[in-house]
């Protein structure tokens, strides 16, 4: 009954979203209509799956259908726990961002074709809920695959910047590539199984010989990888995140690279069953160097939205750093510490989509306030555009992981999941698990000084630039579809018992343990990780006294303190009359004290132009430029490229034009095969 | 009796923490052969500063304002989870360790962020490099954790002692000495203290702590202050209690209160004591030399790690 | 003599066709263009005496039409054509060849020896008489595209892809006493009009690189 | 039925000679591309009704396989002809063709198209090697149309070189024919494919092992297979587009046919083992050839014609893995390649015309002047590399899931990485040709809606065949599958 009721919502959400599409496709070239039809087509269809997800987690029902059977391998729609609570994620970001859009958009009227913008939109989210709802690798390589198409498309929607063109173009080219790994594995797979299906894969599995099952086990983490952006396999992220348009970057970074995450949950915990302890180590180093790698880049980046994307890298190292450790408490049949460490990382992932989507839906808004990127023009935005200052604000503190809010919270149950090394029987975990919770624990520090400087230098102190000046605030509807996002990352934080108890039907069904009852007591609202007395955390508790804290010195305040008064005055300058912009700190002067401790990572190089008359050392101005060495692109892919190119550079001669040589080909391949002959016979 | 208990907890702490200051001002005084301020010279300070007026920048935000608030209140909360006298803590269960290191970042990040507000290059030179000392800081740190963890078997600071205490003679074990130096590190870097920062300075180019503070007056720079000593006294009272666990209560029994006192203010003089040696005899590292002493806490707490892999086999 | 004996009517074929194999090294070697064209039709000639002759032994009409066909095309149009095409031309002979003749010529006794040998374990298949041609008519194969390959004038190209059809339609008669004549007559036609649109091609070409020098037409590369 | 399809189609090739007014040679275009597809679909309907039908004594026969070419072909050349009309009359428009040249085009363009059709139905291997000849002669009459020098070097090379290979070719069949005589005895029948392929198990393993080289390396080298191919990216980039459609789209695939009937014979002869491996060896060599030219080219129909190597090659390797499910793959490859590639060359042509240039560089913003040209060409590009959810992808998983499982681990992976190398590049180019801001002075909007129409047509085929393959199709293919793998 139920179940029927839910097969129907979500055929009728997917069906919005498609007829959604072809409307604003079809009305309204550029205007705003298409635009009004996009956004809220995306705006239901994603209030009404919003519904159907949690109908789905919360009555732990599920279903399945097959359908284009004519081909050489039918399709399979099915509905598991964790499509569901990956579909839950899509919708709860893409229901803000469809807000967001409604205002966001204006500033494209005109300019581009909105109709196929909304378009390409909705069925981008079709296709990612076709992704989490595939039961079979063609299915999911269709979605998959579209997924990456129209994203590719989105990315370049501003086609006459060349920086969105390349950027798309570099996306698609990498997560084609990554998307070919996949098809490695999964062949692989069927090569076995005999059939596309993920069950069948499953059931055989264990059959395969081991050479079979690392190569799809390799096969997979570059594959997935590339889409989450792991480092070494991340170079197109920070390119094409940015070069979108915000409520796109948003999207991408909020749900897309979740889909990798997807891939590797779905992959590693279900379908591939138990692997060597190798697989779960490789899984936490890649983890951890791309969680630092990334901080550390983010740290460098002074284009707001660059910064964000680094992050983005940082955060599925998390969430990584969760998995890998599940993986190898699963080795060592720690099943229940297996699964809090993976119910860490899906917390994770749920998280960092909500506060990453807040935070560039933020950005987006600045962004479009003041039509540049470069955190070098911003500051003191907090008073022109209040209320986005204070989203983003709570958007930089749950990414820094700060109670009480919800990035907190998993980054807790991840440091608990290490923690808990200390049961581990022997082997390598024991000391990679202690140094990954040392890099992660650099990482939330990095973090929150990145972020100490993206909020600081962007919304505080003075504008550094005129158009910074005119920042007007964002309308209505923006404000909106960032105020969801920022509740929700604040309830996350406050009550993990829901989030723990959505999660319960996933874990379950993949390690057959209930988590809700192992990690919370008192109805979810402390959080006591497996062993009774190891930790607990309470974090509504924690907020209470916090709150009662603040209310109390409010009041002695209010009380005793009311007759002292509050005089405004400049800021002492060392006895300059007025402070100007310019003498205030910069993003890269900010920065400056990590560059040179890192120094042997950034390989920074910097040149400082003096332009003063002559005397020399008379100096009108002084021009300082610096860049930062990324190392694996420059050890790594431009070497391949180049290679490439110089094998067709040398192959050319072959086609040199001459048809005299081309004649010889064929007389020769001719003799060669005669010889053959005449020896074979 | 629990609101009792904890309302006591903030008192001991808050009320402790000024003078904890003190007698670290008044040894460091001593070893300068000075005479040196009164112990209560920092209730003074701050009672002085509650009286006056603010002045506040006029490029500053409610952040700034509310700075002070947040991060006073996220001192008093992580209090509550630190064992003083006894293991039992009334709120122990809302957090453990990780909680209470995450709260302390929350006040950081406050801080850092109302260092940026008003805009002057001391200010965001202090909050940067705040930033950066704490980033360099907490994988020591959360190594020592991991190896208190090992040994203890627990994160939640009060069973930790507990076990801690119960071990008796087996806690003299070398994992145990290294997690204490490298965490004894970590405390000075977080307190700001010789050779990482001086508390003592103002209007000094390399002052980190102070040089966010710059810009508060009146009752905004009592209550940063207050927090700061707050925040000292946590980490010393931590120290004290983790490494040397001795003679505290199981639980709270204010019959046999007494002991328990004794040892706490002897362990609190004696790490004083340390601090102030530490202090004048040694100077203010350059920042950039800063690095060098927290890897070496990391070394410390890695060896501290591997030594209890060795020791348990 | 018993005109019918097989033996006799073998060593007649084997005869020829070593006339042939021998008319073909005259192709290569020849670097007058003219003479070129003379040792084809001589080439032809021997091919339909070839057919004929095997025609007259077997008794299958069809061969004598196709001999008859190959005499028409092969011997009288196409020579007088390419003659035409010559005289237009400025180029009278090959000047450079990408082999010199001497060493052509040993390359193409490899080739011929190499034919030998490939044919060797399948012409014993079957008692026609005219099997041993097989070897040759491979070898004249591989040598016409040899001469492709060697010689630079277009028109030179074409006689050696003429060699080559000739030694394929001796290979046809020396194997199965030739194809089933529906397919003959097409094959001729195919020839013909190929021939003739090649010289159509010859022509433009002429007008429009000033040269039939096909080293010069390289601007098709990558 | 068969003879009606022919002597319709040279009916129209005569009036075609006939007719010298524009009108009635367009007329006369529409009627030839509208009846061929008609009568084709009939033909095909009759076929897999009663699986097989022939004419003239057997010389003529159309079984699935043949039934198959013949649907790829009225498909085609019903669209090239649509597509001919608009391209056509807007060269005339601005004055690169000449009345003389739009006749010629369209007489040898329905002379190219009733060859075709004759090698899809020739049952005897002879008329299919004539057929085969025949198409071209009539081809490079097309590609040498415009009398420029690029046309003229490329025609002259398409001509020297396949004669020389489709001489080869007839060489096999001669030997072919051979082996049959010794069991057959002189019958004219003895050179028919039914009878051959009925007594293949008799024929004699040596001389058919020669007999097979010389038509791989003939046959392969009209499909453009490395290293005979050198030809194909001369003369595709060079002929008038809609018959590079036809080139890429059809004529390779009946080359492919030519080698697959006898692929079947002397599998039958002596086992799937030697065929199998040198179509392996040629289909990888010219994967590999096409990969690494595709990185470096500067002019995109030439990037077209060498995809077209690329598919050839895929379709080698699908039938050597010679399981029923990479057939299966290779026949649909043959299908979609067909479909896919002259839609790219219908939309390339639209691009030559509206900018004047082939090179890349030179190509701007093509989305933004012709929005649906760009578009298709975008999505072609996708398609023709085998990305989802195009049908392209559905027959290449289909060959890779066949190599996988039948153990060809090694060439699958080579296969696999030679498509994402050459997905990499192609898009690489096609992406900075569809974006970016048009070069000024290039008038806005598409060439004409009948080449528009046409390139629709196929765009319809290539999208709707990654999601479903009608039930008809299928079976078709699967009779296909049947005959190859003998069963």
């Amino acid at each position: 009954m139920i179940a029927s009721l839910l097969e129907k919502m979500m055929i009728a959400t997917m069906g919005i979203f498609l007829l959604g599409g072809l409307f604003s496709f079809l009305f309204g070239k550029t205007g705003a209509l298409s635009r009004i039809l996009g956004s809220w087509s995306v705006i239901l269809g994603s209030f009404l799956g919003l519904g159907t997800a949690l109908g789905f987690l919360i009555s732990q029902t599920s279903f399945t259908i097959q359908f284009f059977t004519s081909l050489p391998f039918p399709f399979n729609f099915s509905v598991d726990f964790l499509s569901s609570f990956f579909l839950f994620l899509i919708f709860l970001v893409s229901l803000s961002i469809g807000l967001y859009s409604l205002g966001y958009l204006v500033e494209y009227e005109g300019k581009y074709h909105l109709g196929v913008f909304g378009f390409k939109l909705n069925l981008l989210l079709l296709s990612m809920v076709f992704l989490v709802c595939s039961g079979d690798g063609v299915t999911f390589l269709m979605a998959w695959e579209s997924m990456t198409l129209l994203s590719y498309l989105l990315v370049s929607t501003e086609t006459d910047k060349p920086e969105s063109v390349h950027a798309g173009n570099l996306f698609l080219v990498i997560s084609h590539i990554g998307t070919a790994f996949i098809f490695i594995s999964f062949l692989a797979l069927f090569s076995f199984s005999g059939s596309m299906g993920f069950s069948d894969f499953k059931s055989t599995f264990q059959d395969i010989s081991p050479f079979d099952r690392n190569l799809v086990f390799i096969c997979f983490l570059i594959g997935f990888g590339t889409k989450a952006g792991v480092i070494p396999f991340h170079i197109w992220l920070p390119v094409a995140h940015p070069a979108a348009p915000s409520n796109i970057s948003s999207l991408m970074s909020g749900i897309i690279i979740k889909m990798g995450i997807y891939g590797f949950a779905r992959f590693y915990f279900d379908v591939l069953g138990i692997g060597p302890a190798w697989w779960g180590g490789l899984i936490l180093f890649l983890a951890s160097i791309s969680a630092v790698l990334g901080v550390m880049y983010a740290l460098m980046e002074h284009d707001l939205k660059r910064l964000l994307a680094f992050h983005s890298i940082e955060n599925i190292g998390i969430i990584l750093i969760g998995f890998g450790t599940a993986l190898i408490f699963k080795t060592h049949g720690l099943t229940s510490l297996s699964a809090l460490a993976f119910l860490a990382g899906l917390y994770h992932t749920l998280n960092h989509a909500v506060f990453k989507g807040l935070l560039f839906l933020g950005a987006g808004a600045v962004v479009s306030a003041v039509h540049s990127r470069d955190m070098e023009k911003m500051g003191g935005l907090i008073k022109r555009m209040p209320t986005t200052a204070f989203f983003f604000l709570i958007g930089s503190l749950s990414i820094s992981a700060l109670p009480p809010f919800n990035g907190f919270i998993s980054e807790w149950l991840i440091f608990q999941s290490l923690l808990l090394s200390l049961n581990l029987p022997e082997g390598m975990g024991r000391i990679l698990i202690p140094l990954s919770g040392a890099m992660l624990a650099l990482t939330g520090a990095l973090a929150a000084a990145c972020f100490v400087k993206a909020f600081g230098l962007t919304f505080l102190a003075m504008p550094r630039s005129p158009q910074t000046q005119q920042a007007k605030e964002a309308p209505i509807s923006m404000k909106l579809g960032m105020g969801i996002l920022a509740m929700v990352c604040l309830l996350f934080g406050i009550f993990p018992g829901f989030v723990i108890f959505l999660l319960d039907g996933v874990v379950l069904n993949f390690m057959g343990v209930h988590i809700f009852h192992e990690i919370t007591s008192s109805g979810g609202w402390m959080i006591v990780p497996v062993y009774q007395g190891f930790s607990s955390l309470s974090p509504g508790v924690l907020l209470m006294i916090l709150c009662s804290v603040l209310l109390a010195l409010f009041l002695i305040v209010l009380i005793f303190l009311r007759d002292k008064k509050i005089t405004q005055g400049e800021t002492w300058a060392c006895g300059i009359h007025e402070l100007t912009p310019k003498m205030e700190y910069t993003p890269t002067g900010f920065s400056n004290a990590f560059r040179q401790i890192f120094s042997n990572i950034y390989q920074p190089r910097h040149e400082i132009k003096q332009k003063g008359t002559s005397p020399p050392y008379v100096t009108q101005e002084l021009l300082y430029s610096g860049e930062i060495e990324h190392l694996i692109e420059k050890y790594l892919y431009k070497p391949l490229l180049s290679y490439f190119l110089k094998i067709g550079e040398k192959i050319k001669v072959i086609q040199s034009g001459s048809i005299h040589a081309y004649l010889a080909y064929l007389f020769l391949t001719l003799v060669a095969g005669l010889i053959y002959l005449t020896v074979s016979f | 009796m629990g609101i009792i208990l904890i309302l006591g907890k903030m008192v001991i702490v808050f009320g402790g923490a000024p003078l904890l200051s003190g007698i670290i001002k008044k040894l460091k005084a001593r070893f300068q052969s000075r005479k040196g301020p009164s112990l209560f010279q920092p209730y003074f300070d701050l009672a002085k500063r509650f009286q006056k007026d603010m002045v506040i920048s006029k490029h500053t935000s409610w952040i700034f304002r509310f700075t002070p608030f947040i991060v006073f209140s996220s001192m008093a909360t992580a209090s509550l989870l630190v064992p003083v006298f006894s293991t039992t803590l009334p709120l122990g269960f809302s957090g453990d360790i990780i909680a209470l290191v995450y709260l302390f970042a929350l006040a950081r990040f406050f801080t850092a962020l109302s260092g940026l507000e008003a805009g002057s290059a001391f200010g965001g030179m202090g909050s940067s490099r705040e930033m950066v000392i704490s980033a360099l800081a907490e994988p020591a740190m959360m190594l020592a954790i991991f190896s208190v963890a090992l040994s203890s078997g627990t994160i939640s600071l009060g069973p930790a002692m507990e076990t801690l205490a119960n071990m008796g003679t087996d806690l003299v074990n070398p994992a145990h000495v290294l997690a204490f130096g490298a965490l004894f590190i970590v405390a000075i870097a977080e307190t700001g203290r010789i050779p990482v920062d001086n508390p003592d300075t103002h209007l000094e180019l390399t002052m980190i702590h102070e040089g966010m503070l710059l810009e508060f007056s009146g009752r905004g720079l009592a209550l940063m202050e207050w927090a700061a000593q707050a925040k000292q006294f946590l980490f010393i009272v931590l120290l004290g209690n983790l490494f040397i666990p001795i003679g505290l209560a199981p639980q709270y029994d204010f019959s046999e209160i007494g002991v328990p006192i004794v040892f706490f203010l002897a362990k609190i003089f004696f790490l004083a004591l340390i601090i102030s040696v530490v202090e004048s005899s040694l100077a203010k590292l350059r920042f950039f030399r800063v690095p060098e002493l927290l890897g070496a806490s990391f070394i410390l707490s890695l060896l501290a790690l591997l030594t209890f892999y060795i020791v348990k086999g | 003599m018993d005109i019918s004996d097989p033996i006799l009517a073998s060593k007649i074929t084997n005869l020829l066709g070593a006339t042939i194999l021998t008319t073909t090294f005259l192709v290569v070697g020849y670097r007058r263009l003219r003479a070129c064209v003379g040792a084809y039709g001589l080439h032809s000639f021997l091919l339909a005496c070839v057919a004929a002759e095997v025609g007259f032994f077997t008794g299958f009409v069809h061969l004598y039409i196709a001999a008859l066909l190959t005499i028409v095309i092969k011997v009288i149009i196409i020579p007088r054509v390419l003659n035409r095409i010559i005289e237009r031309i400025n180029v009278k002979r090959e000047v450079d060849l990408y082999v010199n003749v001497p060493s052509s010529l040993l390359i193409s006794g490899g080739l011929a020896i190499l034919a030998y040998f490939v044919t060797q374990p399948i012409a014993g298949l079957g008692s026609l008489i005219t099997r041993n041609c097989l070897a040759v008519s491979i070898a004249v194969m591989l040598i016409g595209l040899f001469i492709m390959i060697t010689r630079v004038q277009a028109l030179s190209q074409i006689i050696g892809l003429l060699t080559l059809e000739n030694g394929l339609f001796l290979g046809a008669i020396a194997t199965t006493y030739g194809m089933p004549l529906i397919v003959e007559i097409g094959v001729f036609f195919d020839v013909l009009v190929g021939v003739l649109i090649l010289v159509v091609f010859m022509n433009r070409i002429n007008q429009k690189f000033i040269t039939l020098d096909t080293k010069r037409m390289r601007q098709l590369r990558g | 039925m068969i003879l009606t399809l022919l002597l319709f189609s040279l009916f129209i090739t005569v009036l075609c000679g006939i007719f010298r007014s524009q009108q009635k040679l367009e007329a006369v275009n529409f009627l030839g591309a509208g009846g061929i597809l008609f009568l084709g679909l009939n033909l095909v309907g009759e076929v897999y009704q009663n699986h097989e039908i022939s004419a003239l004594k057997g010389l003529l026969r159309v079984d699935a396989l043949g039934a198959f070419l013949v649907l790829v072909i009225s498909i085609i050349t019903f669209t090239a002809s649509i597509y001919s009309h608009g391209y056509i009359r807007s060269e005339l428009g601005n004055g690169d063709l000449g009345i003389r040249r739009m006749r010629r085009y369209y007489f040898l363009l329905h002379t190219f198209i009733f060859t075709i059709l004759l090698v899809a139905v020739s049952n005897n291997l002879g008329i299919l090697w004539i057929a085969i000849e025949a198409t071209t002669l009539a081809s490079a009459g097309l590609v040498g149309l415009r009398s420029e020098r690029e046309p003229l070097e490329a025609a002259w090379k398409y001509m020297i070189i396949c004669s020389v290979g489709i001489a080869i070719g007839l060489f096999g069949t001669v030997l072919t024919y051979y082996s049959s005589v010794n069991i057959l005895g002189e019958s004219s029948d003895a050179l028919n494919w039914s009878t051959l392929a009925s007594i293949s198990h008799q024929l004699d393993p040596k001389v058919m092992k020669l007999a097979f080289l010389f038509i791989v390396i003939g046959y392969g080298t009209k499909v453009g297979l490395a290293p005979m191919h050198t030809w194909l990216p001369d003369a595709h980039s060079q002929a008038p587009s809609p018959i590079s459609g036809l080139l890429s789209g059809v004529l390779l695939s009946c080359a492919m046919y030519g080698i697959l009937r006898f692929y079947i014979i002397t599998k039958g002869a002596l086992g799937p083992a030697y065929p199998s491996s040198l179509l392996l060896m040629f289909g990888l060599a010219s994967l590999i050839m096409a990969a690494f030219f595709l990185i470096i080219q500067k002019d995109f129909k030439r990037m077209l014609a060498y995809s077209s190597v690329e598919h050839m090659g895929i379709i080698a390797v699908g039938l050597s893995f010679s399981v029923p499910l990479g057939t299966y793959g290779a026949m649909l490859h043959l299908f979609n390649n067909a479909m896919a590639k002259s839609m790219m060359f219908f939309a390339a042509g639209n691009i030559v015309l509206r900018y004047g240039t082939k090179e890349i560089e030179k190509v701007k913003g093509l989305g933004r002047l012709m929005p649906v040209t760009g578009t298709v060409f975008l999505l072609g590009a996708l398609a023709m590399t085998g990305s989802p959810p195009f049908s392209l992808f559905i027959s290449e998983l289909t060959i890779l899931a066949a190599g996988f499982s039948s153990g060809k681990m090694i060439s699958s992976l080579v296969l696999l990485f030679c498509v994402v190398l050459i997905f990499a590049s192609i898009l690489y180019y096609v992406n900075a040709m569809t974006f970016g801001v048009p070069p000024s002075g290039i008038q806005k909007g598409e060439l004409s809606r009948w080449s528009t129409l046409a390139m629709l047509m196929n765009m319809a085929f290539v999208m709707i065949l990654g999601f479903y393959i009608p039930k008809p199709l299928n079976t078709l293919i699967n009779q296909v599958v049947q005959i190859i793998s003998g069963s």
